[in-house]
C-alpha cells in the first residue's frame, strides 16, 4: 500500500489543531479526486477505455469510476474515438450541457487530430469545436496512457483557482468556440 | 442440379437472351454483366428459380474511363444450399445512374442501396427511403466518385510534399 | 431449410426447470461466485507506481538510432514518410558537410525530422520500411500533454542520446 | 362520448388518433455504446416504431483504401471491427494473396487460425459481457475483461499492439510466435475455460437473465436470410451458415468443430450461440496449436513480403524489393476478387478491384454489422424500451464496422 | 440549577435526534465509499485508493466537488418543483430514523434514557407512511425535469413503489399478528435472548427483503434510474448538490431499510446470551448498539453484494413478480401464521 502515491494534503499552515489553506486548494483537491467521466466513446479507443475501467487498470482508483452518461453530472468529457463531421454538433451540444467546471480530454489520434482518417467526413481534431485540456496520443492509447491523461487532468484541476471559470479569459476562450 | 459456372450461365442465357451482355471468369468466380433495365427480372429469377436467396453484397464501382457506362452496380449472390456464389454487374452512365431497386427481392438490399446512393449517387427507382445514410444530409457531392478528393480540406498539420502522392 | 454444414447443434434451451424458475438457486450461485472473487487478490496494477512489463516488440514512442560511433543513422531517404498511413512524418534532408562525419553516418541526413504524435497510429510501418535501421518504435509510451504543439516531436525528442547510458536497446525487436 | 367535456381539455378524450411519445435514443445514449441514433415512437414503454440514423463515425474507409498502397490498407482494416481487428487484417491479407495467387504454407495457416480464433473469443467476450452490463450485471464484464486483457497480451507478443494490431503481413507474419506467446497461450488455454464457465454460470441459467432475454428481439430464419444476416446472429435464427465450413480458408477444413445454432433468433439464442462459439474456438485453437506444422512463418512472395533486414543490407535484390514494396511500386495483376472470412459478426467480405496500380482501384468491405443493423427496427417493434437496449447489444453492432 | 424533567427529556431527545441524524448522514456518506470498495473487491479491483489512505476521503472529495459544481436548472423545467424534488427525497429519508430503537436504555444520573428518538406506538406505520412519501421526491423531480427519460424513470419509480409497498405491508402483517404490537421498541424487546422473529417468519422475511430492495431502487429493481436504458432516470437533469441529495437519499433509504430489517427480524440491538454475561446495563446497551450496527452493516453489504451480482428485471417482469408472486405468497404467509397462532393458542 505504501507504494501508492497519495494525494498530499494541501500546503497550509499546520499547527496544533490549526490547519489553514486556501479554499481553492481544498476544492481543487476534492474535484481532482472525484472526476466523474462522461465517456463519449465512439470507436476503438472506447474499447481501451473499457479496459481502463476493467479490473486490470481500474480507473476507479482515481475516484473516476462513476460514469455519468448524463452530461449534467459529469466533470470530465472523455472523447474517445473518431468524431465525424456528422457527430461534431452532437459533441458540442454535450459539452454545452455539462455543468461548470468541466474538462475535456481528447483520447487517441482520431479525437486529437483525425489520425489516419484524413478524409472528407472526419473532423480533424475535436479542438475545432470544443476546447480541449489534455491530449492523449496513441491509436488507441494503452490504458496506461489514458490513466496518464487523467492524471494530467488531475494536475490541472488541483491547480485551478475557483475563480477561473468566471474570468474574462475563460469567457473569451468559450466565445472563440462560439459557446456562450 | 448442381450449380456450376456453366449451368448458371446457360440458364441465364436461355431465359434472358438479351439481358445478358457479357460474362467472364475471374479467379474462378463468375462475372455476369446484365442489361440494367432488366435487372429486377434477372435478380428475381435468380432468387426464385435458381435459389440465390442470399444477397451477399451490393456495391458500386466508378470507372470514369469507360464512357457511357461509368458506374457499375455489383451484386454478389449466394445460393446457400448449393454453396455457389457469383457476381452480377450492371453498368450505368454517370450522367443518369438509375436502376431499379432490389429491395423487393431482398430486404437486406435496403441499406446497401442507400449506401451506394450515398457514395456514388446511383438512384434506385422504387426504393422506399432513398436518403443519404452515412454522410451528412446536406452534402452535395457523391464522395466515392473518383473526381472528388479524399482529404479533408481543413487540416493544418500536414504537408503533402512528403508523402509521394 | 436443410443443414448447410452438417455439423450444427442447437445450443439454447429456453425451458426452465421448476427449480430454475424459483429464482433463488441461480441467485445464490451468482452470489457465491462474486463472493469468491471478493476474497481473491485484486488483479489491478496500480499504474503509475507499478508498471506492466511491455513485450519486447511493443510499438510505442519512436526513437532515431545512432550507430555505434554515435552518428545518426538516418539518411533522410523518406521511406518512412512514404510508408506512413497517417502521414505523420515530415523531414527535410540536408547534405553532410566535411567534419560532420561523427554526427551523421551517411552523406545525406535529416536536418528536420518531425513526427506528429497526435497523427501517429503506432502501426510500425515506418520501422519496417526503414532500410537503415534508423527508426524504431520503443517500449516507452508517448505521454499525454496539454498543448497541441507539444506533440510535434522533433529530433530533440526522437534521437537517442550519445552516451551509452542513454542508448535505447532495440536489439530484441530485430530478431524476426 | 362526444358530448362529454373533459377537465383535461379537448385532446384528452381523443382515442382514435393515439399520440405516441417520441424518444430519442442516442447518439450518446449509454446503451448505444458507439454512436447510433434511434428515434423511437413509444406507447408508454412499448416501442411502436424505430428510425435508426447511422453514420456518426463515418470515416470513409473505402475512399481511404483507394489512396493507400496495399500494405498500408492493413492498419485501416484494423479499425473496422476493432473488437476483433486481427480477423480483419488477416482477411485482407488473404484477399491480396488470392489476387496474387500465393500459396501460404500450412504453418502460416495454422498461426492465422490461432490468431483469428483468439480474436473471435475476444469479440464474443465483449459482446456477451456487455450484454450482461446492459441487463444490469456488471461484474461478469470485469471478469471477462481480465481474460481479454490476456488475449491482448498475446497480440502484443506477436504484433506489438493490443487492440489495433496491424498483425501479420501479406504472405504471413513478420515474426514467428515468440516464446512469450507460447507461454501465454498455454497458460490461457489452461485457465480460461474454468473462468469462462464461471461467467457462464452467472448468467446462463439465471431466471432473471433468462426472462430478460428470451423472446426479446427475435427474427425468423427467412427474414434473417432476406436481410442478409450472417454470423452468430444468423445462426441464432437456426441457419447454420458459417464461412469457415462452407468456404474454408486458411486450412479451416482441417479442424472439426460444431456450428452452434439457436431456434428462434432471439437474444438468448444469440447469447448462447456466442457462448458456444467461444468453446468451439478454444477447441480449434487447441487443435491448431497441438498440430502446428513446421515451416516458415511467411509465404514465398518476394513482391509483397518484405525481405529480412539483413538481406536488405547485403543483397541487391532484397534492397530493390524492399524499396519497391515500401514505395508501393510493385506490379500486381489487374482483376477483381471477392474473399470472405467468418468475422466475429459474420461474413466479412473484401471485394477488391485492382487495375494493376499501386493502390486498390476499388475496395469494398462487406460489413456484416452494417447489413444486419437495418433489421433492428423490425426486431424491436412491439417490444419494450429495455428490450431495445439489450437487442442492440446482443446484435453486437460495432460502430466502426457499421459506419465504415 | 434544577431542570424540570420535561426539559431534561427534551435535551435527551434533541441530543439523540442529532446523533441519529449525524450517524445516518455519516453512514450514508460512507456507504458510497463502501459501495465503491465492495464493488471493486467483488470485481477483482481495488477501488478508490488515492484520496487519503485507502481512499477514505473519497466521499469528502465527492461532497466537496458537488458543493462547488455549477447548478443547472433547465429552463424548460418547473423550477420550484425541480428544486423541491431532491429536498423531499432527502427529508423523508432522514425522518424515518426517528423511530428506530438504536439500543436499549442508558442509565445516566439515575435516569433511564432509551436510545430512540421516540417510541411511537405505531412506529411501523410511521415508517411506512414516511417511506411512501419518499417516492414523491423522485416523482416530482422526474416530472419537473421535463425530460422524457426522467419522466419514464419517475413513472417506473412510482408504480414500483406502490406495487411493492403492498406486499411489504402484507409481509409485515404476519409479523404483527405474531407480535401484537406496532411499536418498534416493543418488537425489539420481544426478541430478547435470541428469540428472533426470523426463526418464526422466514418467508415473511424473504418477502420483506425483496420488497426492501424494490423500495430502495436497488438492483435488481433499479429500474427508475437504470443507466443503460434511461441514462440517469429521474435524476438525469440534476447536477451538483441536488444530485447529491438524490444519491444520498438512496443510501439513507438503504441504511434505514437495513436498520428496519434488523429491528423487525433480527432482534435489533439484542444479541445472544446478552443476559447471561453478567455485565452492567450500560455495557449491554453499548454492546447492543454496536451489535445493531453490525447487523445493519451486514445488510448493507448484502444490498451491495446483490447489486453487483444480479441482472435487473424488466419493467413488466417486475410488476408481475410483485403482483403475481409476492402478494399471493404474502397472503399465504398470513394464512399460515394465522393458522399456527390459532392452533398454538
Amino acid at each position: 500500500m505504501s507504494t501508492v502515491k497519495l494525494s498530499e494534503a494541501p500546503e497550509g499552515l499546520q499547527g496544533e489543531g490549526f490547519f489553514a489553506t486556501s479554499l481553492s486548494k481544498v476544492i481543487g483537491l476534492a474535484r481532482a479526486n472525484s472526476m466523474w467521466p462522461l465517456p463519449f466513446a465512439t470507436s476503438c479507443c472506447g474499447i481501451e477505455f473499457m479496459a481502463t475501467m476493467g479490473s486490470n487498470y481500474d480507473l476507479a482508483r482515481f475516484g473516476s469510476e462513476r460514469m455519468s452518461f448524463s452530461p449534467r453530472q459529469a466533470d470530465l468529457l472523455m472523447v474517445m474515438g473518431t468524431i465525424a463531421k456528422k457527430m461534431a454538433p452532437v459533441l458540442r451540444q454535450v459539452y454545452e450541457q455539462m455543468a461548470e467546471p468541466r474538462w475535456v480530454i481528447a483520447v487517441g489520434a482520431c479525437a486529437s487530430s483525425g489520425g489516419i482518417f484524413d478524409t472528407y467526413s472526419v473532423l480533424q481534431g475535436i479542438d475545432k469545436v470544443i476546447p480541449v485540456d489534455v491530449y492523449v496520443p496513441g491509436c488507441p492509447p494503452r490504458p496506461e496512457q489514458i490513466i496518464d491523461g487523467v492524471m494530467k487532468i488531475q494536475e490541472l484541476v488541483k491547480n485551478e483557482s475557483l475563480r477561473r471559470r468566471n474570468t474574462p479569459e475563460y469567457k473569451q476562450l468559450l466565445a472563440s468556440y462560439g459557446i456562450e | 442440379m448442381a450449380l456450376t459456372h456453366d449451368t448458371v450461365l446457360e440458364q441465364l442465357r436461355s431465359r434472358f437472351p438479351e439481358a445478358i451482355l457479357h460474362s467472364e471468369l475471374s479467379f474462378d468466380f463468375l462475372n455476369v454483366e446484365i442489361q440494367p433495365a432488366q435487372n429486377l427480372e434477372v435478380l428475381r429469377f435468380l432468387r426464385d428459380e435458381l435459389g440465390f436467396i442470399y444477397l451477399t453484397d451490393l456495391c458500386a464501382v466508378h470507372m470514369p474511363e469507360q464512357s457511357g457506362r461509368e458506374i457499375g452496380v455489383v451484386y454478389h449472390l449466394h445460393n446457400l444450399e448449393e454453396n455457389y456464389r457469383f457476381r452480377v454487374k450492371a453498368w450505368l452512365p454517370e450522367a443518369e445512374p438509375v436502376i431499379a431497386t432490389a429491395t423487393t427481392v431482398w430486404a437486406g438490399a435496403n441499406w446497401m442501396e442507400r449506401e451506394t446512393y450515398d457514395f456514388f449517387g446511383v438512384r434506385f427507382e422504387g426504393h422506399p427511403d432513398l436518403r443519404r445514410i452515412l454522410n451528412v444530409d446536406h452534402m452535395e457531392v457523391f464522395p466515392l466518385l473518383k473526381q472528388f478528393p479524399l482529404e479533408d480540406t481543413t487540416r493544418e498539420d500536414k504537408d503533402d510534399r512528403f508523402f509521394g502522392r | 431449410m436443410k443443414s448447410l454444414s452438417n455439423r450444427s447443434k442447437v445450443v439454447s434451451d429456453k425451458n426452465m426447470t421448476l427449480l430454475e424458475g424459483a429464482y433463488l438457486p441461480a441467485v445464490v450461485k451468482g452470489l457465491g461466485i462474486t463472493l469468491k472473487h471478493f476474497f481473491r487478490r485484486p488483479a489491478t496494477l496500480k499504474y503509475p507506481e507499478e508498471q506492466r512489463e511491455f513485450t519486447e516488440v511493443y510499438r510505442g514512442k519512436h526513437v532515431l538510432k545512432r550507430d555505434e560511433n554515435g552518428a545518426e543513422r538516418c539518411t533522410a531517404c523518406g521511406l518512412c514518410a512514404v510508408s506512413c498511413p497517417a502521414e505523420a512524418i515530415t523531414m527535410v534532408a540536408a547534405e553532410r558537410k566535411n567534419g560532420e562525419e561523427h554526427l551523421y553516418r551517411e552523406e545525406k541526413y535529416a536536418a528536420i525530422y518531425e513526427i506528429n504524435m497526435l497523427r501517429c497510429i503506432f502501426c510500425g510501418l515506418c520501422e519496417e520500411a526503414c532500410p537503415k535501421e534508423a527508426i524504431f518504435l520503443t517500449k516507452e509510451i508517448a505521454p499525454a500533454d496539454y498543448e497541441r504543439e507539444e506533440f510535434i516531436y522533433g529530433k530533440d525528442k526522437l534521437v537517442e542520446g550519445v552516451e551509452p547510458a542513454k542508448r535505447i536497446d532495440v536489439s530484441k525487436r530485430q530478431d524476426r | 362520448m362526444q358530448e362529454q367535456q373533459s377537465i383535461f381539455g379537448e385532446d384528452f378524450l381523443k382515442t382514435e388518433e393515439k399520440q405516441y411519445n417520441t424518444l430519442n435514443l442516442g447518439p450518446t445514449h449509454p446503451a448505444t455504446h458507439g454512436v447510433f441514433q434511434n428515434v423511437l415512437q413509444m406507447d408508454g414503454e412499448i416501442i411502436m416504431s424505430a428510425e435508426p440514423t447511422i453514420g456518426y463515425i463515418h470515416r470513409a474507409f473505402e475512399k481511404l483504401a483507394e489512396r493507400r498502397p496495399f500494405y498500408q490498407v492493413t492498419p485501416i482494416t484494423d479499425r473496422l471491427n476493432y473488437c476483433s481487428a486481427p480477423i480483419n487484417n488477416i482477411g485482407w491479407h488473404m484477399t491480396v494473396e488470392k489476387l496474387l495467387q500465393v500459396q501460404t504454407p500450412k504453418k502460416v495457416d495454422y498461426m492465422r487460425v490461432i490468431i483469428m480464433e483468439l480474436a473471435r473469443i475476444a469479440d464474443h467476450l465483449v459482446c456477451n459481457a456487455v450484454l450482461g452490463v446492459d441487463t444490469g450485471a456488471l461484474t461478469g464484464f470485469t471478469y471477462m475483461f481480465q481474460e481479454r486483457e490476456r488475449i491482448y497480451d498475446m497480440y502484443e507478443e506477436v504484433a506489438g499492439a493490443r487492440l489495433t494490431t496491424n498483425i501479420g503481413r501479406i504472405g504471413g507474419f513478420e515474426r514467428d510466435f515468440t516464446p512469450g506467446f507460447h507461454k501465454k497461450l498455454k497458460d490461457f488455454l489452461a485457465t480460461f475455460p474454468a473462468r469462462f464457465e464461471e461467467f457462464d454460470s452467472m448468467l446462463t441459467r439465471n431466471r432473471i437473465f433468462m426472462d430478460r432475454v428470451i423472446n426479446v428481439g427475435p427474427i425468423s430464419a427467412e427474414r434473417a436470410i432476406s436481410y442478409s444476416f450472417a454470423g452468430p446472429n444468423l445462426r441464432a435464427a437456426g441457419v447454420d451458415y458459417d464461412v469457415r465450413v462452407m468456404n474454408p480458408y486458411s486450412s479451416y477444413q482441417d479442424f472439426d468443430f460444431i456450428v452452434p445454432v439457436g431456434t428462434s433468433g432471439d437474444t438468448y439464442d444469440r447469447f448462447m450461440v456466442r457462448q458456444e462459439e467461444i468453446r468451439q474456438s478454444l477447441k480449434i485453437i487447441n487443435a491448431a496449436y497441438n498440430n502446428m506444422p513446421e515451416g516458415n512463418h511467411f509465404a514465398d512472395c518476394p513482391e509483397f513480403y518484405l525481405p529480412k533486414k539483413e538481406d536488405v543490407y547485403t543483397s541487391m535484390e532484397a534492397l530493390i524489393w524492399h524499396f519497391k514494396i515500401v514505395m508501393g511500386e510493385v506490379d500486381l495483376p489487374a482483376g477483381e476478387v471477392y474473399h470472405s472470412v467468418e468475422g466475429a459478426n459474420g461474413e466479412l467480405g473484401y471485394y477488391l478491384i485492382s487495375d494493376g496500380g499501386r493502390t486498390p482501384y476499388r475496395l469494398h468491405f462487406r460489413r456484416p454489422c452494417f447489413i444486419y443493423y437495418q433489421a433492428y427496427p423490425e426486431m424491436i417493434k412491439g417490444q419494450m424500451l429495455s428490450d431495445a437496449v439489450i437487442t442492440m447489444s446482443s446484435m453486437n453492432v460495432i460502430a466502426g464496422e457499421l459506419d465504415a | 440549577m434544577n431542570l424540570s424533567l420535561e426539559w431534561l427529556l427534551l435535551i435527551d431527545k434533541t441530543v439523540i435526534a442529532f446523533v441519529a441524524f449525524a450517524i445516518t448522514l455519516l453512514i450514508a456518506t460512507y456507504s458510497t465509499y463502501a459501495e465503491r470498495k465492495i464493488a471493486a473487491f467483488l470485481q477483482d479491483r481495488v477501488g478508490p485508493d488515492r484520496a487519503g489512505p485507502f481512499g477514505i476521503l473519497q466521499p469528502l472529495a465527492d461532497a466537496g466537488k458537488f458543493f462547488f459544481k455549477e447548478e443547472i436548472i433547465p429552463n424548460t423545467s418547473d423550477k420550484f418543483l425541480f428544486i423541491i424534488g431532491p429536498g423531499i427525497a432527502m427529508l423523508t429519508a432522514l425522518m424515518t430514523s426517528a423511530v428506530i430503537p438504536w439500543g436499549g436504555s442508558l442509565e445516566i444520573g439515575g435516569r433511564q434514557i432509551p436510545l430512540q428518538v421516540t417510541d411511537l406506538n405505531i412506529g411501523v406505520l410511521y415508517v411506512f407512511a414516511v417511506v411512501s412519501l419518499g417516492v414523491y421526491g423522485i416523482m416530482i423531480g422526474g416530472w419537473a425535469s421535463n425530460n422524457k427519460f426522467s419522466l419514464l424513470g419517475a413513472i417506473r419509480a412510482s408504480s414500483q413503489m406502490i406495487s411493492y409497498e403492498l406486499s411489504m405491508g402484507l409481509a409485515l402483517i404476519a409479523l404483527i399478528m405474531m407480535t401484537g404490537t406496532l411499536s418498534l421498541g416493543e418488537i425489539v424487546e420481544q426478541q430478547r435472548g435470541g428469540n428472533w422473529n426470523i426463526f418464526y417468519q422466514p418467508l415473511g422475511f424473504l418477502l420483506f427483503l425483496v420488497c426492501a430492495f424494490a423500495e430502495c431502487n436497488r438492483t435488481p429493481f433499479d429500474l427508475p434510474e437504470c443507466e443503460t436504458e434511461l441514462v440517469g432516470g429521474y435524476h438525469t437533469e440534476y447536477s451538483s448538490m441536488k444530485l447529491g441529495f438524490f444519491m444520498f437519499a438512496e443510501y439513507i433509504n438503504m441504511f434505514i431499510s437495513s436498520a428496519f430489517m434488523a429491528t423487525l427480524y433480527f432482534g435489533g440491538y439484542n444479541f445472544p446470551f446478552m443476559d447471561s454475561l453478567g455485565l452492567s446495563q450500560n455495557w449491554i446497551t453499548i454492546i447492543g448498539v454496536l451489535v445493531f450496527f453490525l447487523k445493519i452493516f451486514a445488510f448493507i453489504f448484502f444490498f451491495m453484494w446483490i447489486r453487483w451480482t444480479l441482472p435487473r428485471f424488466r419493467y413488466d417482469q417486475l410488476m408481475r413478480l410483485g403482483w403475481q408472486y409476492m402478494i399471493p405468497l404474502a397472503l399465504l404467509n398470513i394464512f399460515i401464521t394465522g393458522t399456527i397462532i390459532l392452533v398454538t393458542k
